[in-house]
Parts: C-alpha cells; structure tokens; sequence
C-alpha cells in the first residue's frame, strides 16, 4: 500500500484529501503512478490534465517523475506553492 | 533557532524581544513579515476585492521543508539567531501570514538571509492560498517571479 | 510616512502596527533593527567589550537628511508606508539604536528600500558613537564597507 | 558672522561644541575657513591635521571644501558618520 495526499486544486477536484492505494504490478516511478491514477475517473482525470502545474512530494521531499515508488511511500501531489 | 507553523496570529514585538533576549553580539536584525491584502496579486481588475485568504499546507512536509532551509541558511551566512513562523487556516486583509527573522553581528548577513529564506519559502514551502472574493473563491496562482527569485540564490553569492 | 529622532527606546511591534494599520494594499514589511553590540566592531582584541555606547548626533541636520533620503526611497519604489527611528544617548549591549521599516503590496520593493534607508544611514546620517570599553572611550571608526555598500545605491537599480 | 559646529571627536579636540566666528577677510570657502582655524591654536591644529577624515556641512547640507562660506552660514565640521 501507499499513502496518497492531494493539495490545494488537486484535492478539490479529486475530491479526496487523501487515500490509501494498492500499488498496481509493474508500477515503479511516480510517472507510472500518475498515468495509473488518471484512469481512476473524471476527477482524477480533470486534476491531473496538465502535469506542468503537478509538484510530486515522495515522503515529503520534492521529486522529478522519474522517482521510485514503492510499497510504504507515503506520495504528495500538489500545485505550485503560494505561501509565504 | 525557532521554526512555527500555527493558525494562532503572531505578537512581531515578543518575537523580536525573545530572538535578541541575551545575546549582546547580535548587532542587526532583518525582519519581513507578509500580510493578507485586499487586492488580487494578478491585478485582475474582474477578480474584485479579496475579503479573506485561506492557507492550506501540507503538516510535515511544511516543518521538515523550513528546518532544511533554515539550516542551509545557517550553513550560508554568520546568524546569531533565526526565527520563521509561518499561519494556516482563514485570514482577512491586514493579518500577519508570516514572519521570518534573522540577526547577525552585521547588517548584510541578516538582510541577505532573511531575504533568501522568504524567496525559498514563496517558492518551496509547501502552502496554498485559496482566496475568497464577493465572486466566490479561488486558488492563487503562482507567481513566476517567485521562482525566479528563489534560483538566485543556487549559486552562493560571489 | 514617519521619522524620529529621540532618546528613549521604541517598541517594535507596536511601532509596525501603527505602521501597517488600515491599510489591506500592504502585502510585506521588511524592517530592520540595528542594537548595540557588546563586541567592538574592528575586532580588536586589546579593545576589550563595550559596556556602553553614546550616540551623538547634529540636531536640523540629522532629520533633514532623513526626510530627504526617506523621498528618495519612495521615488525609488512604491511604498506604501515608511518608518525610521534612530535613537541618541546612552545606550547598552542589547538596547535598540535604530529602526527602519518600509511596507509595499510587494516584498521586493520593502526588502530594497528597507536595504537602501540602512546603507544610506549607515553612511550619510550625521551619527557618531563613542564606546565605552573597560579601558576608557573612544570614538568608533567608520567602516569603509558602509560606504561601499551606500555607493551601490549611486546607480538606480537595472 | 558664521555658526561653527564641531561634532565627536572634532569637539574633543577642540574644546567646543560651536562658536561664532567673523568670517575673516579674504575667506571665501570651506577650505580657507579650514586653513584659517587650523592657526587658532594646537586643538584645532590637532583636529584638522587630517582632512581626508573631515567631513563639512553648510546649512545642513553635505558640501565639498570648494564650497562657498559667507556671513550668516552654518558651517559644521565632523568625522565620518557611525550611526545606524
């Protein structure tokens, strides 16, 4: 299983804060991941249209795509930061 | 060296008070504080007056983030003291949304990394401004300049 | 749009929110506090530490030097507040000597005004300390970084 | 008649924190009232023996030693400043 959190925009049209998921054989980086969640409905879909606005936190420290995921992550989606 | 993320506003003059309290070799402090504004960062003259901001961030990312930036600002300049309080929740125009403080025997060092850790934290610390207007709500983009802002400092200064 | 010159200490919080107060189009305030240091700032060992510090100043002059540098910073950059203290007299380790805060809907522009005040202060603002050490007094030397970083400000920034 | 102000360690040496001068004849600029004090006895001689650390205000203004002086003139001489 992994932990799944969503921010900001991506929380409100996902619908979800957060989820647990059973990692899908042959899934192995967050890229893969993503493409998996995209075919989970039209929220997810909506929300992860445009992947240029999608920040990836694997166990809370910033990641490109190409970063492993693996049973116990606990994985972040979110926008780009407006804090501060 | 003090790192707070909490919905409570702040007092700006028991913060100072606490971060010089006892130490006669800090010589300068350099102070920025953010604050909630009416008007919409884009100038977007149809986005009307904001009546409220609501921060959301991300509990544990945000702390883990601040310590690692405020050591990196520890590591890059001669700081006495450092202190980064950081709201979340519902907010109105005139509220403190951050405070972020740096003293020093001198005066650059504290200017320059007060200014470094607000650019690191307009660009990496892990919140999210969802504003309210008399149109309803709506997420702050943002900004490109912050991230411009935050590469300066990739290299350390020559 | 504030400049004073006094004796007695000023309490920074209180001090911001007057500054700050019903005005939403500020986004930031970017202040700074210069404090007396128990070290000599040469470094000089044989100097021993400061238990005192007197500023004297030149009374007409100090202010209208002030007022004329706090007009440059606002036609320099869009404040939207502004505030400088600089006290004179005895002072100990620890006690506040001066306080600069500039607010505008942006930090940039507070972050850079507020640098701006400092160094011109440092350079221009007719101010002497005279330390008092446990070896006797003497009159602090000016620092040839002062006016360097004063100078930077010649050119409007590109 | 011209106001002299004398500030830090230029007051020391010199005794005085201001006096009135007559602006004697033929001093026209800072650098002959400078030339002129500097005869008026071994404080004034002490403390003007090194203008590169003189600094000179008339009427309050930051000015160079070229600077016209004339009766009624506050002319105010100092070190270089240590505020802030």
């Amino acid at each position: 299983m992994i932990k799944l959190l969503y921010f900001a925009w991506l929380r409100s049209k996902i619908g979800l804060a957060e989820e647990e998921l059973a990692l899908p054989p042959g899934i192995s980086d967050v890229a893969g991941l993503i493409a998996h969640l995209q075919t989970r409905g039209a929220g997810y879909a909506d929300a992860l249209s445009n992947l240029a606005v999608v920040k990836v936190a694997v166990n809370q420290e910033y990641v490109p795509f190409s970063h492993p995921v693996a049973p116990g992550d606990e994985v972040a989606l979110f926008p780009p930061v407006t804090g501060g | 060296m003090t790192i707070r993320v909490q919905q409570a506003d702040f007092d700006i003059g028991v913060e100072l008070a606490a971060l010089t309290q006892g130490n006669p070799g800090i010589g300068g402090v350099c102070c920025f504080t953010g604050l909630v504004r009416d008007l919409h960062p884009q100038a977007d003259e149809q986005a009307g007056t904001v009546c409220a901001l609501t921060l959301e961030h991300y509990p544990g990312m945000t702390e883990r983030q601040l310590a690692a930036i405020e050591a990196e600002a520890r590591a890059r300049w001669p700081l006495e003291a450092c202190l980064i309080i950081h709201r979340y929740g519902r907010m109105e125009p005139g509220e403190n949304i951050v405070l972020v403080a740096c003293a020093s025997a001198h005066r650059e060092a504290a200017f320059d990394a007060c200014r470094f850790l607000m650019d690191w934290l307009k660009s990496k610390a892990p919140f999210w401004k969802l504003e309210e207007t008399c149109r309803g709500t709506r997420w702050v983009a943002s900004r490109h300049s912050d991230e411009e802002a935050a590469r300066r400092w990739d290299q350390p200064a020559g």
